[in-house]
């Protein structure tokens, strides 16, 4: 197992280094001198020496890089053009506020995805499966903002339940929540389904039901923890696109997140916090995929001891 | 000269494959899959070749042909070594030497049509006309015991024992002199697998080939052969005439295998010698006698020596201390 | 029966001596039949085929200029000018949902065939030669990776800047990941079977092992991946879209519109619902008929 | 020579009803089984002798597959009529099951000991943890698995296939069942393997006291183990005798020529002999006997009636041959 993790260790060292290198190159491949585009056409050529100076982009490319990296190394990404706020202390404001939402969403697909994927495997074929899994397509085929926008209408504009906008009080995480968790509810329950209809054709799920194993047993023990591999696989990408696909979300409900962050910055080329946030979902998504490819060890004998890589 | 008897000759074939074993380690693991087999094939007879699963026979059968590359050794087909050919010079040569192989289902494209499957060895080696093509097709499919009306259909369509007819029509379609039968017959039912026999006998006979034959079932080889060769781990343990072999058998392991075989004719028979324990792993292989974990006659020296090919018989070679 | 005649070599060499009045066949005649029986796909296939047309002929159906403003009729409600009311130009919104189609299909099939190119390359490349070839891809796959799907194509719009064009690349560079990677996969896992041997046997070089057995047994697969791929793409462009990174006004796009409509939606709650409806129906129709076709093709990709 | 049967199959119908129609896996089985007595069954590859197994565990797949017709008495109760609750309660209790995949047959996500320990505790829920793990080990030796304690908390695939089906087997044996059933249990196996395992087998029948029913293709196998033995061709039985019949006097053209197409390690011939033809699939299967396509002795008659299982003292033969011979 060591070695696994050594290996996964190693892999995940050698794509920070490669996101760090394809963020780099990000800005620098921007058509046109960065700061000038940042600036646009307001600024004298006197003031342009002075933010290269200050972005360090009058040094050599490959020190750029390598001050780029210290500095994301150390957390210091400098601090944004416009607000002048050090970036890092944005990023963390914004990334408190989507971890949380994200958190729910996350909680929410999962519990509704694995229930209802479940559900549907045990009674395959029969109307209880085919309706979950037209309500999964659906599900799939919506765009999470147009969902939000439904949800405002009916919840907040019609019925009046729930407020429209903002986070200020727990209420106001349902409606995001679930507009940015349906998606990915709906793509779970399907995997989930699939997983279990792979796994229950097995020799093992036979010689189980062989030994007088109850019918509901065979399902959660022998079937569910073998079918795990490819739902924890999807989780892992699930978590990180939900952070990222939360920006739609912040957009919808005027919650400043740091997709309002990435968005904000993209439109005003505030180059400084697009190399941050970009950079810093990145690593995140990245560590949350470590994370999942090490729970297989807990799930997978195979690799525990060794065989598996 | 004594080459002239030998369509094959093989000395020292080696083959392992590589393991990494860690990032961090620079010591090579191999998986031993075949140990310095040296042999020879006469022209037009059939060289069984037996063992287990795991015994590296199979690997040797691919290795000889050139699928994979040897570690080590030499493979001399009528006096030249393929080995050292270039890729070149290598193609020419498959023309005289062919593969059938075990699984029905993998070895043939289901996305081409019988036909296309045939002729391959054609499309590939020539560039003959049409018409030509087409007869050629259409009698190695005659041959085979196949109906020619298939030509145009796809595998699936097929039984286990047709398709393997189609694995033989493809490999006697170059009309080559030597082919590697890995299992031919060992997925096929009991009364399809007398059909497949009797079908390779009847190729071998008519359009005088050699057959090194690779099977796992002692009586499908005892029938079908007129040399054995007994491998385990990789190496070779016995190679004998097939009467002596069997009745005359100088190796513990053969006569172990011999003795496991259920049989109808030997019913009843208790004194079997029933091995104990598992086939070693051959990424360690056992010091000395890579079979005295499990054999029933080891003393200290098998462990410590390694036995070399001894004459026991007229042809009748065996390695084993205490043969 | 001749759809996918494009896609296999069937050798006529042998006509005269095969069985008359037989019909052989092929696994993509099978396939064709499966499909067929399966009235879901087959009815989001003719609904696909109902947007190709108005893709086709947008300009004669639309019963306005998509970008006529007319501020004087802006945000209004349903009427017999205006069938399904207007935006806050004034502008027709049934006829800017008709055009809307136009650049969700087109960024659909575009880029996913760009994608298909790429991925399908560089997974033949990695899958058959491996060594340092296939470390060399795997480790550009995997920064692809790297990156949330929405943030690589925010990334890359950021690079390119907005524009329709810009979306193809963007959207083509995000996915031709996954394709290379199934294909990769596949290509291991063919290069195993018994029939590549047995080409090697021949002498057959790795030119013509690729071309005769590789890529025809890929083909389902790339079908399937194409297909599935599509509405993946129109989803990320009404996202980068409705972000204002995507497609620029005046430009119906769906994506811009909700986008638009999101400020109205007190006001004239059918100016935000009726583009994302269009976008439900183009996705669900491509994933029920990519679902059925995947079924009918290969059944074992289902847990891909 | 009479004694009570264990289990009694009579008249056995398990159809599986695909899109190309309705396939006759066990048509109208009937055999019985005796305490203590090895029941061998062969036949070639889709001739039913797995679904006849399955059907007596009641695990065939449904759909598509279903028991359209017949009995199946266990101890005189019928099999077919139990709920699930009290199926399940006889399966891997007083029927248990071993299967062809040592490799695929084992749950790969836990260990050995929690495999056995799982039947044990199903069916003996009065053992508590210490004596419900005595057993487990206990089993474990009896199936000779060097180092039990050790095997105990290893999972399957660290296991060669020889051990997989010995822990198979143990598991089966673990709560003492009168009726065992193999479904090929060495057909995966090399054959030193195979041999110990036929052993093992052998040894247990006698410590054990259950009766097995053993299916396999190969005629050696059943030769080694069986008391009886029954052949089968396209879901119908051909012919039932004891072992010692079956071989010195076979009497269905088929079993004679299932027994000469087999090498012979003793004898020599040029050429085997063979049964021309195939097996003939389910949608085309012929009006009269199954086998008469391929039969050399056939006649008229056979292609166009379906022979009945005549009894011919104690053996029992599908074929017209042999009628009017049943007073013998």
């Amino acid at each position: 197992m060591l070695l696994y993790i050594a290996k996964r260790l190693c892999q995940t060292v050698f794509v920070l280094v490669g996101i760090t290198f394809a963020t780099f190159c990000l800005i620098n491949i921007v058509p046109g001198d960065p700061v000038q585009v940042m600036l646009e056409k307001r600024a004298d050529p006197e003031m342009i020496q002075q933010v290269r100076h200050e972005l360090g982009t009058d040094k050599p490319l490959p020190e750029q890089y390598i001050n780029f990296v210290e500095g994301a190394v150390k957390f210091d990404l400098g601090k944004s053009y416009f607000s002048k706020e050090p970036v890092m202390s944005m990023l963390l404001r914004g990334f408190l506020v989507t971890a949380k939402l994200a958190a729910i969403s996350f909680l929410f697909a999962v519990t509704i995805g694995i229930s209802c994927g479940m559900l549907a495997a045990i009674k395959r074929g029969k109307p209880t499966d085919s309706f979950l899994m037209m309500i999964a397509i659906l599900g799939m085929s919506a765009p999470s903002f147009w969902i939000a926008i439904i949800l405002q209408i009916i919840f907040g504009l019609k019925l009046n339940l729930l407020p429209l906008s903002g986070l200020d009080q727990p209420l106001c995480y349902i409606l995001p929540s679930i507009a940015l968790g349906t998606r990915y509810a709906a793509s779970i329950a399907r995997i989930t389904r699939t997983s279990m209809l792979d796994v229950i054709k097995q020799d093992y799920i036979r010689t189980a039901r062989a030994k007088g194993v109850k019918e509901s047993m065979v399902f959660i023990k022998h079937a569910l923890k073998n079918a795990l591999i490819p739902i924890v696989t999807l989780l892992g990408t699930q978590l990180g696109n939900m952070l990222a696909g939360s920006m739609l979300i912040e957009k919808v409900f005027s919650i400043s997140g740091i997709g309002k962050l990435a968005v904000d910055s993209m439109t005003n080329r505030d180059l400084p916090l697009v190399q941050g946030t970009v950079l810093y979902i990145a690593v995140i998504f990245v560590v949350i995929n470590l994370i999942v490819d090490l729970s297989y060890a807990l799930i997978d004998p195979k690799i525990r001891y060794g065989k598996g890589a | 000269m004594e080459n002239e008897k030998h369509l094959l000759e093989v000395h020292n074939l080696t083959k392992w494959f590589p393991v990494r074993n860690s990032i961090f380690s620079r010591q090579q693991n191999y998986v031993k899959a075949v140990n310095g087999v040296s042999f020879s094939v006469k022209y037009g007879e059939t060289l069984g070749v037996v063992g287990e699963s795991g015994c590296g026979k199979s690997t040797m059968g691919r290795t000889l042909l050139r699928l994979l590359e040897a570690t080590d050794g030499a493979v001399y087909f009528k006096g030249e070594n393929i080995l050292t050919l270039s890729k070149k010079k290598m193609k020419e040569k498959r023309k005289d030497m062919q593969i059938i192989f075990q699984d029905p289902y993998a070895s043939l494209d289901p996305r081409m049509t019988v036909g296309d499957i045939i002729s391959e060895p054609l499309d590939i080696q020539t560039s003959i006309g049409r018409k030509e093509r087409t007869e050629k097709v259409l009698a190695a499919i005659e041959m085979s015991g196949l109906n020619p009306k298939f030509v145009n259909r796809y595998p699936h369509e097929f039984s286990g024992g047709q398709r393997q007819r189609i694995g033989i029509a493809r490999a006697i379609i170059s009309r080559p002199q030597l082919i590697v039968c890995d299992e031919p017959v060992s997925a096929l039912d009991v009364s399809i697998q007398a059909q497949g026999i009797n079908l390779l006998k009847d190729l071998q006979h008519s359009l005088n080939m050699t057959y090194i034959f690779i099977s796992h079932d002692l009586s499908v080889i005892k029938h079908i052969s007129d040399r054995v060769l007994v491998m385990y781990l990789g190496n070779l343990v016995e190679i004998s005439p097939k009467q002596d072999l069997f009745t005359n058998s100088a190796h513990p392991y053969t006569r172990a295998l011999l003795s496991a075989i259920p049989s109808i004719e030997r019913r009843g028979t208790k004194d079997k010698i029933v091995l104990q324990g598992d086939l070693p792993s051959p990424l360690n292989l056992p010091s000395g006698c890579c079979f005295h974990t499990r054999c029933f006659m080891a003393k200290e020296i098998c462990s410590q020596k390694k036995p070399e090919l001894q004459q026991v018989g007229k042809e009748h070679l065996c390695a084993c201390h205490f043969c | 029966m001749k759809f996918f005649s494009f896609f296999y070599r069937k050798n006529k060499y042998i006509e005269d001596v095969a069985e008359q009045g037989i019909e052989y066949t092929s696994y993509y005649q099978d396939s064709f039949r499966r499909l067929k029986k399966n009235n879901a796909a087959m009815i989001c296939l003719s609904v696909l085929a109902l947007m190709v047309l108005i893709v086709i002929f947008a300009p004669w159906i639309s019963p306005q200029d998509p970008n006529a403003q007319s501020l004087k009729d802006a945000l209004r409600g349903p009427s017999a000018q205006y069938f399904l009311g207007t935006d806050e130009y004034g502008r027709d919104i049934l006829s800017r949902i008709i055009y809307g189609t136009r650049i969700s299909l087109s960024v659909g099939i575009i880029s996913q065939v760009l994608a298909t190119a790429i991925g399908v390359t560089m997974g033949v490349l990695a899958g058959y030669y491996g060594g340092y070839i296939d470390s060399l891809i795997s480790r550009v796959m995997e920064i692809f990776a790297a990156f949330p799907e929405l943030i690589f194509a925010m990334g890359i719009m950021y690079v390119l800047g907005p524009g329709v064009s810009n979306i193809f690349i963007a959207l083509a560079l995000l996915s031709w990941v996954s394709t290379a990677r199934l294909i990769r996969g596949q290509v291991l896992q063919l290069k195993q079977k018994e029939y590549v041997e047995a080409c090697i046997a021949s002498g057959g070089a790795s030119f013509q092992i690729i071309v005769r057995h590789l890529v025809p047994n890929c083909i389902s697969t790339i079908i399937i991946m194409v297909t599935l791929g599509i509405p993946g793409a129109i989803m990320s462009e009404a996202a980068l879209s409705f972000l204002g990174l995507g497609v620029q006004p005046p430009t119906a796009s769906w994506g811009s519109m909700i986008s638009a409509a999101q400020s109205y939606i007190s006001l004239i709650p059918l100016y935000s619902v009726l583009p994302g409806l269009a976008i439900i129906i183009v996705v669900i129709s491509f994933n029920i008929f990519g679902d059925g076709l995947r079924d009918a093709l290969d059944p074992k990709l289902k847990n891909q | 020579m009479i004694r009570d049967n264990l289990l009694e199959v009579n008249h056995l119908k398990t159809y599986f009803y695909t899109d190309e129609g309705v396939v006759k896996s066990v048509d109208d089985v009937s055999f019985s089984v005796q305490p203590s007595r090895t029941l061998g069954i062969v036949g070639e590859s889709g001739c039913g002798k797995s679904i006849t197994l399955l059907s007596i565990m009641r695990l065939i797949e449904n759909p598509p597959g279903k028991i359209v017709a017949g009995e199946i008495l266990y101890n005189g109760e019928n099999l077919l009529k139990k709920n699930k609750e009290e199926m399940r309660q006889i399966r891997g209790n007083n029927i248990a099951m071993i299967f062809q995949e040592p490799m695929t047959s084992l749950n790969p996500v836990y260990t050995i000991g929690e495999q056995i320990l799982e039947s044990i505790s199903i069916h003996r829920p009065e053992l508590d943890k210490g004596e419900a793990r005595e057993r487990a080990l206990a089993m474990l030796k009896m199936v000779n698995i060097p180092m039990p304690e050790k095997r105990f908390n290893e999972y399957p695939h660290q296991l060669s296939g020889g051990m997989r089906q010995r822990v198979m087997i143990a598991i089966a044996l673990s709560c003492e069942p009168d009726l065992l059933l193999c479904d090929e249990p060495t057909t995966a196996l090399d054959v030193t393997v195979q041999a110990q395992i036929l052993e093992l087998i052998n040894d247990l029948k006698k410590k054990a006291r259950a009766a097995i029913i053993m299916v396999t293709h190969d005629l050696g196998v059943i030769s080694e183990v069986a008391d009886d033995v029954m052949v089968m061709y396209a879901g119908k039985v051909v012919e039932f005798a004891t072992v010692d019949q079956i071989f010195a006097q076979p009497m269905h053209p088929y079993t004679c020529g299932l027994i000469n197409c087999i090498p012979s390690l003793d004898k020599e011939v040029e050429r085997l002999s063979t049964i021309p033809g195939m097996v003939p699939s389910f949608n085309e299967m012929p009006k009269g006997c199954a086998f008469a396509p391929r039969c050399s002795r056939a006649t008229q008659r056979c292609k166009e009636n379906m022979p009945e299982l005549i009894d011919i003292g104690e053996r029992k033969v599908r074929c017209f041959l042999y009628e009017g011979k049943d007073t013998e």
